[in-house]
């Protein structure tokens, strides 16, 4: 039973350094700034504006990939002017991630791209609730098999003179 | 006990049920049994066909929908690449219609060549493809029935 | 005294569990890290990675016990009744768990957790038969007619899934049509690729699993059988001195 | 030979029926007070009762359909009729075609009689459809009561059996009660044939395969 429960400590290690592995990289993707924080913070570098798109905001060519609206956080709202290539996501009362840069003189936020809400909480929780309890079955299931040889070993074959149950 | 006959019935239930399952299953993908009307067919209703309660699938016509300012609803086209009808709803739509896209919208047909509908039911597609490529305007092998509807979309 | 058959599986599952857990480590680690997020869905799309690869093995664990149920009412072999009963319990946790991670994917793209769609509303029914078949394995206390009927209960639910599942497609649809199916394939090759190596990882874990549950079964069969004996001769000698 | 166990297994059913009148009364009052209880449970105007009307009647022939299926064998546990049938010399699968042809003609004439009285309490308009309805009412009896046979054959000799007979039978018969429901629906409301004629086929198909399948699978259940 040792070997057993090594091995399986072998697999918890795996699957929390695989864990490790992608909350690191998703911390780098999830950074998204909130348009209240990028007023507060204004950040000179490239960051990932998230915000709803203001109803009746909307203008520009989307077919050329250029557009200009507000996208509205919980009191503030900024002006976005995107260009870049045609997007498939963009209309009005959506919330969405756009990746630019900010531009204090302008008041403006150049973006060059758009994203998706990630939605990492529901992703992360379909794996957990996928993978957890399978993990869990397949564990308890082979420490029963592993108990279940140990017990036949154990029992005695059937031999009528050796049982200990015959009244003599 | 396994007489001649009885390994011939066995047989041919097994044929039998083989073929009734099969007619099920191919008639489906042949696309025999409709499970939608299309436009063109809900524009050549004979009479009997008005006001019942069907249900239509088709792509919603870029810039055709319509809301009205001051309550629920909306109206819009739907085509089938050959024929439009127009639609009117009453309701809340789903998150995923939006023009260009397919929707299946259930209510009935009138004589005033109108559809009525107060239930929409958006299909999201089965493409999967990355941002990038969809961008650069790949298409994949097969495509979704609603959108081979209108064959120009698909360069978009 | 373990038959011959039980102690080779044991010998090979090792390959079976290592196999599978090398896929799945690749799987996921294409799935949620290498490749890109899908142009509409975005990354939530990532959820079909353990969802689908999840409903096919459902449907795969059914399948091995609508073959296991015909080959035990042909050769009425015990061994193949525990592979079946044990196909059967690792179906219905697939099929929870697909229509768990399947709500789960729901909520943010259809913004529901649950509609009368026809692939859910199928999947649900599988659930429920596989569920009555272990209920009434449980209902019956002589091993031989337990086996004899849970076999004709799992071949009359599968030859009805077809025919729910057409029943309730036309009922209602709103689920999108496979991505993978007899007309061709519409998943690009980047997203395609996880998804058939997470589709290959956990058929091969059901694989280990299968091999897994079915010693379980036979073992505590072939215990219970051993202590009944040790208790009947008990019984017999107390009676009859 | 075949076709004479079938007649006798029927007119045996038929025989006992007509002694005790157990399982045609219950399933009868049963279906009455289930009515009641629909009428009582949804406050009904016209256009709501036009939509939901072939819900309530196959709900209520469903529910009537399994307590005339749960006696058909329990009926036969009485002084060990079950041992004898299943240690006769007859075929089994003449045996399961006298069950089922047994139970589909109850099950039919509980139907036949009340579905006048779903036409009067709900004031339906059935006169033009009539041939329809009687249809569709019997290929989806016919379905019910094929795989029904089986499982109440099935269900009989174990623990729980009035509990375990619709909890393994009501997930398999969906596909019978969408349809037979869709298709009563579109009868109801006079729609055009075409409109619900691929739910006649689903029944159809569904009749052909359970029957035939049962029919086989029965010889595993009754052997002794």
């Amino acid at each position: 039973m040792t070997s057993f429960y090594l091995r399986w400590t072998g697999v918890l290690l795996v699957g929390m350094l695989f864990g490790g592995l992608l909350y690191a990289h998703y911390t780098q993707h999830l950074a998204s700034l909130t348009p209240e924080q990028l007023l507060h913070q204004m950040p000179s570098g490239e960051v990932r504006l998230r915000g709803l798109v203001k109803s009746g905001s909307l203008q520009g060519e989307l077919e050329q990939g250029k557009a200009v609206f507000e996208l509205v956080g919980e009191r503030v709202s900024v002006t976005v002017q995107y260009a870049g290539p045609p997007p498939e996501n963009l209309r009005e009362l959506k919330t969405l991630i756009v990746v630019g840069r900010w531009d204090p003189m302008s008041n403006t936020f150049y973006a060059r791209d758009l994203a998706l809400l990630p939605h990492y909480g529901f992703v992360t929780s379909a794996y957990v609730a996928g993978l957890v309890p399978l993990v869990i079955v397949v564990f308890s299931m082979a420490r029963r098999v592993n108990a279940l040889y140990e017990e036949i070993k154990r029992s005695t074959v059937y031999q009528p003179e050796a049982t200990p149950y015959v009244d003599t | 006990m396994w007489t001649r006959e009885k390994k011939i019935g066995l047989a041919m239930s097994i044929i039998l049920v083989v073929s009734a399952l099969g007619y099920l299953i191919v008639g489906n993908f042949g696309e025999n049994l409709v499970y939608f009307f299309t436009p063109s067919e809900v524009k050549a209703f004979p009479p009997d066909y008005y006001h019942k309660r069907v249900r239509v699938g088709g792509m919603v016509v870029k810039g055709s929908v319509k809301t009205y300012p001051n309550r629920l609803g909306m109206t819009f086209q739907l085509t089938d690449g050959h024929a439009t009808i127009p639609v009117t709803f009453d309701g809340i739509p789903p998150d995923l219609f939006k023009e260009g896209q397919g929707a299946v919208v259930e209510g009935y047909w009138s004589e005033e060549q109108l559809f009525h509908s107060n239930l929409i039911m958006a299909k999201h597609s089965e493409d999967y493809m990355p941002i990038e490529l969809k961008r650069a305007g790949a298409t994949l092998p097969r495509k979704d029935f609603l959108k081979t509807l209108v064959p120009s979309e698909d360069s978009r | 005294m373990i038959s011959k058959v039980v102690r080779r599986l044991r010998r090979f599952q090792g390959w079976f569990g290592g196999l599978a857990a090398g896929c799945l480590v690749a799987g996921l680690y294409l799935g949620l890290l290498a490749s890109p997020p899908d142009y509409y869905q975005g990354e939530v799309a990532r959820i079909m990675y353990i969802h689908v690869p999840l409903a096919h093995t459902a449907l795969l664990a059914y399948t091995v016990v609508f073959a296991g149920s015909l080959w035990y009412l042909w050769k009425r072999d015990p061994l193949i009744d525990n592979v079946c009963h044990a196909a059967a319990g690792l179906s219905a946790l697939f099929t929870a768990l697909a229509l768990v991670t399947g709500m789960i994917w729901a909520k943010p793209t259809w913004n529901t957790w649950w509609t009368w769609d026809a692939r859910l509303t199928s999947f649900a029914l599988l659930f429920f038969i596989l569920l009555g078949y272990l209920m009434l394995r449980t209902f019956i206390d002589h091993p031989e007619r337990e086996a004899r009927y849970a076999a004709v209960l799992a071949i009359v639910g599968f030859l009805d899934l077809p025919i729910i599942h057409f029943s309730v497609e036309w009922w209602r649809t709103l689920h999108q049509p496979q991505s993978i199916s007899l007309r061709g394939v519409s998943i690009s090759s980047g997203l395609l690729i996880p998804l058939v190596i997470m589709s290959i990882g956990m058929s091969l874990l059901f694989a280990y699993m299968l091999i897994l549950r079915t010693q379980l079964l036979y073992l505590s069969r072939l215990l219970e059988t051993k202590r009944g004996r040790l208790l009947s001769q008990f019984h017999f000698s107390k009676a009859d001195p | 030979m075949f076709r004479h166990v079938v007649q006798w297994v029927v007119w045996k059913d038929l025989l006992t029926e007509f002694r005790s009148r157990e399982t045609l009364s219950s399933m009868l009052f049963f279906a009455l007070i289930v009515i009641f209880i629909f009428s009582f449970s949804f406050s009904m105007n016209q256009q709501a009762a036009q939509e939901l009307i072939a819900g309530i009647i196959w709900v209520a022939f469903a529910f009537t359909g399994m307590i005339g299926l749960g006696k058909s064998f329990s009926a036969e546990l009485q002084n060990d009729c079950l041992e004898y049938l299943q240690g006769s010399p007859a075929a089994k699968g003449a045996i399961y075609a006298g069950k089922v042809a047994a139970n589909f003609m109850f099950m039919l004439i509980v139907e036949i009689i009340l579905f006048p009285l779903f036409v009067i309490f709900f004031n339906l308009d059935v006169i033009e459809q009539i041939s329809l309805l009687l249809l569709i009412f019997f290929l989806a009896t016919f379905g019910l009561s094929a795989v029904g046979t089986l499982f109440s054959a099935l269900t009989v000799q174990i623990r729980a059996r009035e509990v375990m007979l619709p909890i393994l039978l009501l997930p398999l018969v969906v596909p019978v009660m969408i349809a037979a429901v869709e298709a009563t629906k579109g009868a109801l409301n006079g729609d055009p044939l075409p409109m619900y004629q691929q739910w006649l086929e689903l029944l159809a198909i569904f009749n052909v395969v359970f029957t035939v399948v049962s029919f086989w699978l029965f010889d595993f259940i009754i052997d002794a």
